[in-house]
């Protein structure tokens, strides 16, 4: 129990996919203009992350471990992503013509999100179990959600600010993202894993 | 050998699998017509003017949600429609390209009108009554300004005026201070952009 | 033309100007506070960050073609002196500057000015300070109220030393004028496996010595009593509520007193939470900035239990052994959040919103 | 039941009287001591044809009639809409249309009398002694055609509120005496002087919505007019259920819904009116005034004016003709050169600036205030960034977040400021008031409603415009494929007899079909 939420904790807050890894960046920056669209792009990347974990570990355990074929994991993985993101292209399509036209071309691009495939390399490279991998691609997820939706709040207020010439746009997209990134930086050590 | 017979095989089996999952997900999923033709459409202001280069509003949205057109070609919609329509379409505003000149109506010299019933057939919206050789009278509540009758009329008797404006509707203006032009400056800045 | 002005045509006389101020003369005490345990180290940090913001904002506000009068408005001013409050006594005199240009640079201008920035700008500074400098900001002098402090601070020309040319220059040793801070003394006692009371006996912890001040920390933060001071003239001013610094604050009593319970060896009790560290600081001035926290009386609950139980956790569980200051600028991302989904009751309605 | 909890913890005074939010300003109330006067006749007398929220009047007499005063001279068109009577005796000298006490500086069509000094009154409505013997629908309709509407500024007309409704049976009738607004002492002077009427005037709308229960309130500034209304209350035998409440200080308590949760606790739900939780709230100025239309007869022809502000060299409390135009009453009370004084229509706080006083008094005319520049321009300075203080929120008494709402009405966010409940703002000016940045934040948020209330328009516009639109392509096509229908039966040599008869038959497609034909 301790363990799974440690495991949570740890992928949510300490090391955010986003402000401690790196990870994600461009969907990061691409979908977080409005509130709506970065819950959309939140709920997307939720889900083909978590079962990108599941289905890589499957993959990884029942096919490429027994037949040999570690060095096909990152073709596989990429498969696998481009699946369920055509999957859930397809969904948010039928379901919320809005928000597909929302997130436009992020939605395929989720395809080369880093985030998904780095979940999905690292619950290899950590040698985790099914469980814990799917809890670790979750929990990634969950991160990524949170610091896309805060961010995207902050930047709907940014929206109405009468920002110098200099810093409309990306300059200050980035600045405040490197300071949740300095935010972030004092949940370092919380978890210790 | 083995090894790239298992490699080709599973790789082969596995996308073969995705993609029949696919498929089903795409009978399950399909999207009849394009909803965002109808969003699209309730933005703009249904003169029918035919400003934007397309027959009609609808045509115009049709283009639109399918990529086809600019977000900014309705004339009479000015800028807060272009703005509304690039948001709900996700793309980056451009400059309208006329400025929406005040709202109009068409009105009939009626001592000059021979009856012809040209202009009739020439609105859009049925705003005009009359018989051939009466008299024509455009009714002003359903007027949407679009200037369609004014060309066919042989005897040019219908002049554009300036819809007057009523004290009921009339409404506040922005505060005329620096601050209160932030909004509209951040507008200007998208515009400004394409 | 006339200009048209609508109602209402009257106007209570606020303005931000007094408020800002108002905020500067809470803060008083706790820099009289600062003077008394630091000397001349403090007075020198103070002045050289409210000058170095003073003079940054100006300089932003002429490169952006922007009136000089807003410099009048105090809010420069008031950064400056709460970057300086939650410096080390042994900030260089260039940290000191590098962090007051960020402080107006990157906390405030870049948003927009006053008013548009999402993060405490002094806040900002005091983090980037921490994070690129982690041992000058963690070195923690020992104040002027020990017995025996190891260096006379009431000399001018001592500090000025000190201050321009570091500890170096007067061949003094940093672990010879330095002290561990409660807080960090605590955790890294507790890391050997320490309890928390035997770890605060060897320190010689004193509730008493805490309150007034008399330990080793921020200039400005130490003094509970004068930081409480300050907070309660702020409110009786009505420039703040009551909701963020008591929601802070007791979410922060509160769990240290329950897990303080539990587990009494691993959690410090919640008088030493509340004592210690810039807590207090930050909540009765930095949680309660008001451009960087939300309106509405509920959202400020919201935001001061946030602020609360991250602090708590930080301190608890974290890597730095002062989790104040993070907590309030995680809290500031999510004001907007906040602001949108904690709406006061809407009269007439079910809720606030629809 | 904590509504009645708190009735009867406030019956009981073990908790004050409140509402949330509000401010207190400066009072200013520098006229509440002087005795009203009547404003002598004016030469000229201007009546726009519509003084009331709703639709408004058409003309009933022509340039040249000689009118008596009380006639009427306007009808009403519309059920939301009450007439216009003759001010004074004269004679109708123009019909045109003249500026009204508006924001826009706009004007609506006027009847211009001249006054014949005689000030002969048309008796042809009679006196009703025994109301309390009539049928209420008859009382009603009195106050309608008396021209009736809420004098408190709304200007709402009156009878309309003034009905028995089954399903909402009227419980309490709350007689609104606050004045909340500084500088106004019209409905204090009006409760000090007149007391006894306005009472009889609230007898009458207590018989009329069948109610034994009513509550005074007054605001704890106005301690004479309470003991006044008291003094009258004690010495009446009827009305036993009646109450004065004196109720603290706050702005704005005046305000109907505002009023309505101060003294009973219930809150008026959004979109429904007072009557939906069994409340009626009337201004004493316009019970006096019901008073006037029943018991005397007398249509609405003249109202309580409290003439004030900082450059006004003699304050006063009159009794002007509705039509009097504003210089005239200005010049009365010693003010005749406008340089550098600011004028405005009603209270500081919710009145509007008037661009000159060449405006009528009309029936919301409450207040003229005449401000110094200088004092005046202190309430605008520079607006500044909003450092998001709360005060507003904390002021606000509808619950709203003005910073927020004006952020959104400035960048045209408006479905936002929507979702954000801006049509809740009563416009009562606290938010503005308290902001230590000067935001003009009611500027933003009228700014706000009417944007939207034009998309509406537009959009109303727009649909209605597809449907025709839609309905024309329609019978295009249905014209074309019966054409093509004919031919090809012309061609089978059958006469179009179906078809032609299926085909629509408006005017202007019989038309068009002929012009087809011709040209084929």
């Amino acid at each position: 129990m301790t363990e799974i939420a440690l495991i949570l904790l740890s992928a949510v807050l300490v090391n955010n996919f986003v402000l401690t890894k790196f990870l994600g960046i461009c969907p990061f920056l691409g979908t977080s203009g409005k509130v709506e669209t970065a819950v959309g792009m939140s709920f997307a990347v939720m889900f083909v992350m978590t079962l990108a974990s599941v289905c890589s570990w499957l993959v990884q355990q029942f096919i490429l471990v027994p037949l040999g074929l570690e060095y096909l994991q990152t073709i596989f993985f990429i498969l696998i992503i481009a699946a369920l993101v055509q999957f859930i292209e397809m969904m948010i399509h039928k379901t919320s013509p809005v928000l597909y036209q929302a997130l436009g071309i992020f939605l395929p691009l989720i395809t080369t999100n880093c985030a998904v495939l780095g979940v999905a390399l690292l619950n290899v490279q950590q040698e985790q179990t099914f469980v814990t991998s799917a809890l670790y691609g979750f929990g990634a997820a969950v991160g990524f959600a949170l610091v896309l939706i805060l961010f995207s709040g902050l930047r709907e207020r940014m929206e109405v600010s009468p920002v110098p010439a200099l810093f409309k746009g990306s300059p200050l997209t980035l600045i405040t993202a490197g300071m949740m990134s300095l935010a972030f930086m004092g949940f370092s050590g919380l978890v210790k894993i | 050998m083995t090894g790239l017979f298992y490699a080709l095989l599973s790789l082969g089996g596995f996308a073969l699998l995705a993609g029949v999952v696919l498929a089903i997900a795409q009978q399950v999923f399909h999207v009849e017509g394009d909803p965002m033709v109808d969003k699209v459409d309730n933005l703009l202001p249904q003169t029918q003017c035919g400003q934007c280069g397309y027959p009609g509003c609808k045509p115009y949205a049709t283009a639109v949600a399918a990529l086809e057109a600019e977000v900014n070609h309705c004339v009479p919609g000015g800028e807060r429609t272009m703005l509304a329509i690039a948001d709900l379409m996700g793309v980056e505003p451009k400059a309208v390209e006329q400025e929406a000149a005040a709202p109009m109506l068409a009105f009939v010299r009626e001592d000059e009108c021979i009856g012809c019933t040209l202009c009739i057939k020439a609105c859009p919206v049925d705003a005009i009554i009359g018989a051939p050789k009466q008299y024509h009278t455009i009714l002003a509540d359903h007027c949407t300004g679009c200037e369609l009758c004014v060309e066919p009329c042989p005897v040019d008797c219908i002049d554009m005026l300036v819809k007057p404006e009523l004290i009921e509707h009339w409404s506040w203006p922005l505060p005329k201070t620096r601050r209160s032009q932030l909004g509209h400056e951040r507008r200007e800045h998208h515009a400004g952009h394409a | 033309m006339l200009v048209m002005l609508s109602s209402p045509h009257a106007h209570g006389g606020d303005s931000i100007r007094t408020m800002m101020l108002t905020v500067i003369l809470a803060l008083m005490p706790a820099a009289a506070v600062s003077v008394y345990l630091f000397g001349w180290l403090a007075v020198l940090l103070i002045v050289v960050c409210m000058l170095a913001c003073l003079a940054t904002e100006a300089i932003c506000l002429k490169l952006m073609g922007k009136s000089l009068t807003t410099l009048l408005d105090n809010s420069a001013a008031l950064t400056g002196l709460l970057l300086a409050l939650t410096l080390p006594a042994l900030t260089p005199w260039w940290m000191a500057v590098v962090g007051s240009v960020f402080a107006i640079v990157l906390g405030k201008q870049v948003y927009g000015g006053l008013g548009y920035n999402i993060f405490n700008p002094a806040l900002s500074a005091r983090v980037i300070l921490l994070i690129s400098f982690p041992l000058q900001m963690t070195t923690w002098l020992a104040p002027m109220s020990l017995a025996v402090p190891p260096v006379n601070l009431y000399d001018l020309s001592t500090c000025l030393t000190l201050f321009f040319a570091g500890p170096d220059a007067l061949q003094l040793g940093l672990d010879a004028i330095s002290m561990a801070s409660p807080l960090g003394h605590v955790k890294t006692e507790w890391t050997l496996g320490v309890p928390v009371a035997e770890a605060l006996s060897g320190y010689q912890y004193s509730y008493l010595d805490a309150f007034l001040g008399k330990e080793a920390g921020s200039i400005g933060e130490t003094s509970v009593l004068a930081l409480l001071l300050g907070g309660i003239f702020l409110m009786a001013r009505h420039s703040i509520t009551w909701h963020i610094p008591f929601s802070y604050l007791a979410t922060v009593a509160l769990l240290a007193a329950l897990f303080s319970s539990i587990s009494p060896d691993q959690f410090a009790p919640p008088m030493f939470h509340l004592f210690a560290g810039g807590l207090m600081l930050c909540a009765f001035f930095m949680a309660t900035d008001p451009v960087s926290s939300p309106v509405t009386p509920i959202g400020q609950i919201v935001f001061g239990v946030g602020c609360g139980i991250l602090t708590w956790s930080i301190r608890s569980f974290g890597g730095y052994p002062e989790g104040a200051m993070f907590s309030v600028l995680l809290m500031n991302c999510a004001v907007p959040l906040i602001d949108h989904y904690f709406r006061p009751r809407v009269y007439g309605h079910e809720s606030g919103r629809e | 039941m904590p509504a009645m909890l708190r009735n009867l913890a406030q019956r009981l005074g073990m908790m004050a009287h409140s509402f949330d939010g509000g401010i207190h300003p400066a009072q200013h109330k520098i006229s509440a001591a002087l005795a009203s006067e009547p404003c002598p006749l004016s030469p000229i007398h201007i009546l726009p044809m519509k003084m009331h929220i709703g639709a408004p009047c058409t003309s009933l007499v022509a340039v040249g009639d000689y009118v008596l005063r009380g006639q009427k001279i306007a009808k009403s068109e519309g059920y939301v809409s009450v007439p216009v009577h003759a001010p004074t005796s004269g004679r109708v000298v123009r019909i045109e249309e003249y500026a009204i006490p508006h924001p826009s500086g706009m004007g609506i069509p006027s009847i211009f009398i001249e006054s014949d000094g005689d000030d002969a009154a048309d008796d042809s409505i009679e006196p009703i002694s025994d109301w309390r013997g009539m049928d209420p629908a008859l009382l009603r309709e009195r106050a309608r055609m008396c021209g009736l509407a809420g004098l408190g500024g709304a200007v709402f007309p009156t009878f309309i509120k003034l009905v028995q409704d089954s399903r909402f049976p009227i419980e309490t009738v709350v007689l609104n005496g606050i004045e909340c607004e500084p500088w106004l002492t019209n409905d204090h002077r009006l409760m000090v002087e007149y007391a006894d009427e306005i009472l009889t005037g609230l007898a009458i709308i207590m018989h009329m919505v069948k109610t034994d229960s009513a509550i005074i309130a007054i605001e704890d500034n106005k301690p004479d007019a309470a003991k006044a209304i008291q003094l009258a209350l004690d010495a009446r035998d009827d009305l036993d259920d009646v109450r004065v409440v004196v109720l603290p200080t706050r702005y704005p308590q005046g305000s109907e819904k505002q009023l309505i949760y101060s003294l009973t606790g219930r809150e008026v739900p959004a979109g429904k009116l007072p009557m939906h939780v069994g409340v009626l709230c009337q201004n004493v100025g316009t019970t006096r005034a019901l008073y006037q239309a029943v018991v005397l007869g007398q249509p609405l022809t003249e109202r309580m004016v409290s003439v004030s502000g900082d450059a006004m060299p003699r304050p006063a409390n009159l009794r002007v003709r509705i039509g009097t135009p504003m210089r005239y009453v200005f010049a009365r009370q010693g003010l005749e050169d406008f340089d550098g004084v600011r004028i405005l229509h009603g209270g500081p706080m919710m009145g509007e600036l008037l661009r000159h006083p060449d405006v009528p008094v009309v029936k919301s005319t409450n207040g003229m205030l005449a401000m110094r520049e200088a004092s005046f321009m202190s309430a605008h300075t520079q607006e500044q960034a909003c450092i998001r203080c709360g005060h507003c929120s904390e002021a606000c008494p509808a619950g709203l977040v003005p910073n927020l709402l004006a952020d959104q009405c400035r960048s045209d966010q408006f479905d936002k400021a929507e979702s954000y409940n801006l049509f809740d703002c009563i416009e009562c000016g606290a938010c503005s008031y308290v902001c230590p940045s000067n935001i003009p934040l009611v500027h933003y948020f009228r700014y706000g409603k009417g944007q939207i209330a034009q998309q509406r328009r537009e959009k109303g516009f727009a649909e209605a415009s597809r449907v025709r639109s839609e309905a024309r392509d329609m019978r295009i096509e249905q014209e074309k494929q019966a054409r093509a229908a004919r031919r090809s039966s012309v061609r089978k040599t059958h006469p179009p007899k179906v078809e032609a008869e299926s085909a629509p038959a408006s005017e202007p497609a019989e038309s068009s079909k002929m012009e087809q034909e011709s040209k084929d």
